[in-house]
């Protein structure tokens, strides 16, 4: 048999196997349940509602809040959010505001239903620097905005927590808070540095 | 997991080290396969030496091949791997003009340096005359940039404008190959010139 | 040639048992579904559960996914403890396999939620959380 | 004797459906460590972007086509192709010395003089060199790269370059036969 018959018949089978195939996406950087389980474990993914306004009242230029709820119903955000709805994050095509490796995203809606579930998409992808805000929208309008003066008979901790509470609560409805458009950043699209296309080609 | 340098971020140099390796594979292939001559490599267009058509159509349906395997054994995650950007206009232009210098000047870029590198002298002028065709095409840029950019449509592959799978795809390219080895070979005995393949 | 030939096959099967050597040990994902398919399933599928709707239900197991130490401390008749990080336990596996409907007991939304998330990722039916304060 | 092989004795190349694996198998190995295919024509391409550099810095710093490889003060010898073609280069050689191909020779036709070959070889250089900038890559980063990546741009490149010598082969005849 020459080589032409030889080859002919390799790479036809071959290629037979290939069209077996079944063409699967392939997911290398995506994260396998037990890698996404740690994640979920680690305490460092969650942000509460008094970090969040510390790192807001400092000025913490690294992170961005971002707004999951309806576009319909993005109302009073949290000062400086931008709105992505849950819905819409694949059709409109927002991977490169999750997908990057610049900013801290805090994600948050109303409670903690819909922004754990985005959470878990954007982590399993892969996709680093998301974060969530434990208590959503709802944990931020009661402990922060409006702070409950604890019973008398609480420990010093809550009185303390509650002074906190009490100033964060000035600084973003009192007189002296800005109007939220000023804290808007222009969102320039970082690509991630791990999944970097490769630059290729001979032009 | 591949591609090995870009997920794990490995130093430029090494990448460059690397890059030397395979370039040194890359001339040997070439070298070895007869593309160091260029009575051989226009032979394919006269039909009495097929030995680019054979070399180029094994070589891509061994790679093409190896990456739907690498892909499926998730070895590769081709998402990240270079596609060719598409512009329809500037493809084919070029490609054209490529053509026309292919069969005017007998060597394209790779097999010219390969050729070089053993002493060919049109080798040589080859290359010279790239690098002016690169230069007129420098100082000439502003007359083409807006079809140079024209209808860019990405790094589209052909199984999606057809809309098969990957696998199918190979199977029909290796389908037509086998048929063009098979006519190369005919070819090769039908406009056979001992007197050019023997002096080469 | 036929040498030629047996040298570079004996060198593209070193390759390729190469490549499969080093691949080998990359550990694999078993998820069902997509990011999309999940993200689909996120938005369609109403999986909160109330107290008052589980009373109506014939037959469900509940889970109850805090620490130890918390659920010896107080919690429902007929939970199961299973902490969120033993969630992927082999010995589960037959339990959320099965049919019968897994309520997730959510002293913590979050955890349950993304339990529920992971676990449906996986290709699990059938499951549920109910929302619960820690008081109760 | 102008060919005569050290090792065997002989003037043959490769089987060209071994090499062809070859060629493949080096080509896989580039997608499977680098991400990219081969290529020739970007790295030449980086020799006359650095000339112009050195000889108009202010023409190539304004320039639409040099500017962005010099962009940032980057140095465009120092890229990934530049090293690949110095690497073809020296596996060329290697080959070739392997083999007893190295001599200094003009290959052409007994109907042209090797004059003429020179030029012809000068003007087709130049077409491949301006149609590789055009049509973003030449033979094996546009065509072969991009066709074992399955890539629509490899696939049309692939056919225009062959389909055109094709058309042209019978007008250059003389040059060949």
């Amino acid at each position: 048999m020459n080589t032409r018959l030889t080859l002919s018949t390799i790479i036809l089978a071959l290629g037979t196997v290939a069209a077996m195939l079944p063409g699967k996406e392939n997911d290398s950087v995506m994260l396998n349940e037990r890698q996404v389980l740690q994640e979920m474990l680690l305490d460092a993914n969650y942000f509460s509602v008094d970090e969040l306004a510390h790192l807001l009242i400092s000025g913490d230029p690294s992170i961005q809040l971002i707004d999951i709820r309806p576009a319909a119903d993005f109302k009073e955000p949290i000062r400086g959010a931008i709105n992505v709805p849950f819905d819409s994050i694949f059709t409109d095509n927002f991977a490169y505001l999750f997908d990057q490796g610049v900013m801290k995203n805090i994600l948050y809606s109303d409670d903690d239903h819909t922004a754990a579930q985005l959470w878990m998409i954007t982590t399993q992808l892969g996709y680093q620097n998301n974060y969530l805000l434990k208590g959503g929208l709802t944990e931020w309008k009661s402990s922060i905005l409006d702070p409950k003066y604890p019973e008398s008979t609480a420990p010093k901790e809550a009185f303390d927590l509650y002074q906190r509470r009490a100033a964060a609560s000035q600084y973003f409805t009192g007189a002296r808070a800005l109007p939220p458009t000023d804290l808007f950043k222009p969102l320039s699209p970082i690509k991630r540095k791990k999944k970097k296309k490769v630059e290729g080609g001979c032009s | 997991m591949g591609p090995i340098i870009p997920i794990n971020d490995i130093s430029t140099e090494l990448n460059y080290l690397i890059a030397f390796l395979i370039g040194i594979g890359f001339g040997f292939a070439l070298e070895q396969a007869g593309f160091s001559s260029s009575r051989k490599l226009a032979g394919m267009f006269y039909g009495y030496d097929t030995v680019v058509l054979k070399v180029f159509f094994t070589a891509a349906i061994t790679a093409m091949l190896g990456l739907v395997f690498l892909n499926h054994f998730r070895m590769i995650d081709l998402s990240i791997v270079y596609v060719n950007e598409y512009y329809i206009e500037s493809a084919i232009i070029g490609g054209v003009i490529m053509g026309v210098g292919f069969i005017v000047g007998g060597f394209c870029p790779g097999t010219g340096i390969c050729a070089a590198a053993i002493g060919k002298l049109d080798a040589m002028a080859f290359l010279g005359g790239s690098l002016l065709g690169i230069l007129l095409f420098g100082e000439t840029y502003s007359l083409w940039e807006g079809i140079y950019m024209k209808s860019y449509l990405g790094g589209i592959k052909l199984s999606e404008v057809i809309g098969i799978s990957d696998g199918l795809l190979v199977l029909a390219i290796i389908g037509a190959a086998v048929l063009m080895f098979w006519v190369g070979e005919w070819a090769e005995k039908r406009f056979q010139r001992p007197d050019i393949t023997k002096d080469i | 040639m036929r040498s030629t030939i047996l040298t570079l096959g004996i060198i593209m099967v070193a390759f390729f048992a190469l490549l499969i050597i080093v691949t080998s040990g990359v550990e694999k994902s078993s998820f069902k579904h997509s990011a999309q398919e999940m993200h689909r399933l996120a938005t369609t599928t109403d999986y909160v559960i109330l107290p008052s709707e589980l009373a109506k239900m014939p037959e469900y197991r509940l889970i109850d996914l805090r620490k130890p130490k918390a659920f010896i401390i107080a919690h429902k008749d007929g939970a199961l403890n299973i902490p969120v990080s033993n969630i992927l336990d082999d010995e589960f596996k037959m339990l959320f396999a099965s049919a019968v409907p897994k309520v997730f007991l959510a002293h913590d939304p979050i955890h349950a939620h993304e339990t529920w998330m992971l676990l449906s990722q996986l290709g699990y039916q059938n499951l549920l959380v109910m929302e619960l304060l820690e008081e109760d | 004797m102008s060919h005569h092989n050290y090792i065997t004795g002989t003037t043959k190349y490769m089987n060209p459906y071994v090499a062809g694996i070859l060629l493949g198998t080096v080509l896989l190995l580039s997608f499977y460590l680098t991400g990219r295919g081969l290529g020739a024509s970007g790295a030449m391409k980086s020799v006359v972007v650095s000339a112009v550099d050195v000889v108009a810095q202010d023409h190539a710093g304004t320039s639409g086509f040099y500017s962005k490889y010099i962009a940032d003060g980057k140095n465009p010898l120092n890229s990934w192709l530049v090293f690949q073609v110095l690497g073809v280069l020296v596996g060329g050689f290697l080959s070739g010395a392997l083999a007893g191909r190295l001599t200094w020779k003009t290959e052409h036709s007994p109907n042209i003089t090797s004059r003429k070959r020179i030029m012809l070889a000068i003007a087709g250089g130049v077409l491949f060199g301006f149609g590789s900038q055009f049509g973003r890559g030449c033979t094996s980063g546009a065509a072969l790269s991009g066709m074992a990546t399955l890539s629509l741009a490899g696939f049309v490149t692939m056919m225009a370059i062959f389909g055109t010598a094709f058309l042209f082969a019978y007008f250059f005849r003389k040059n060949w036969i």
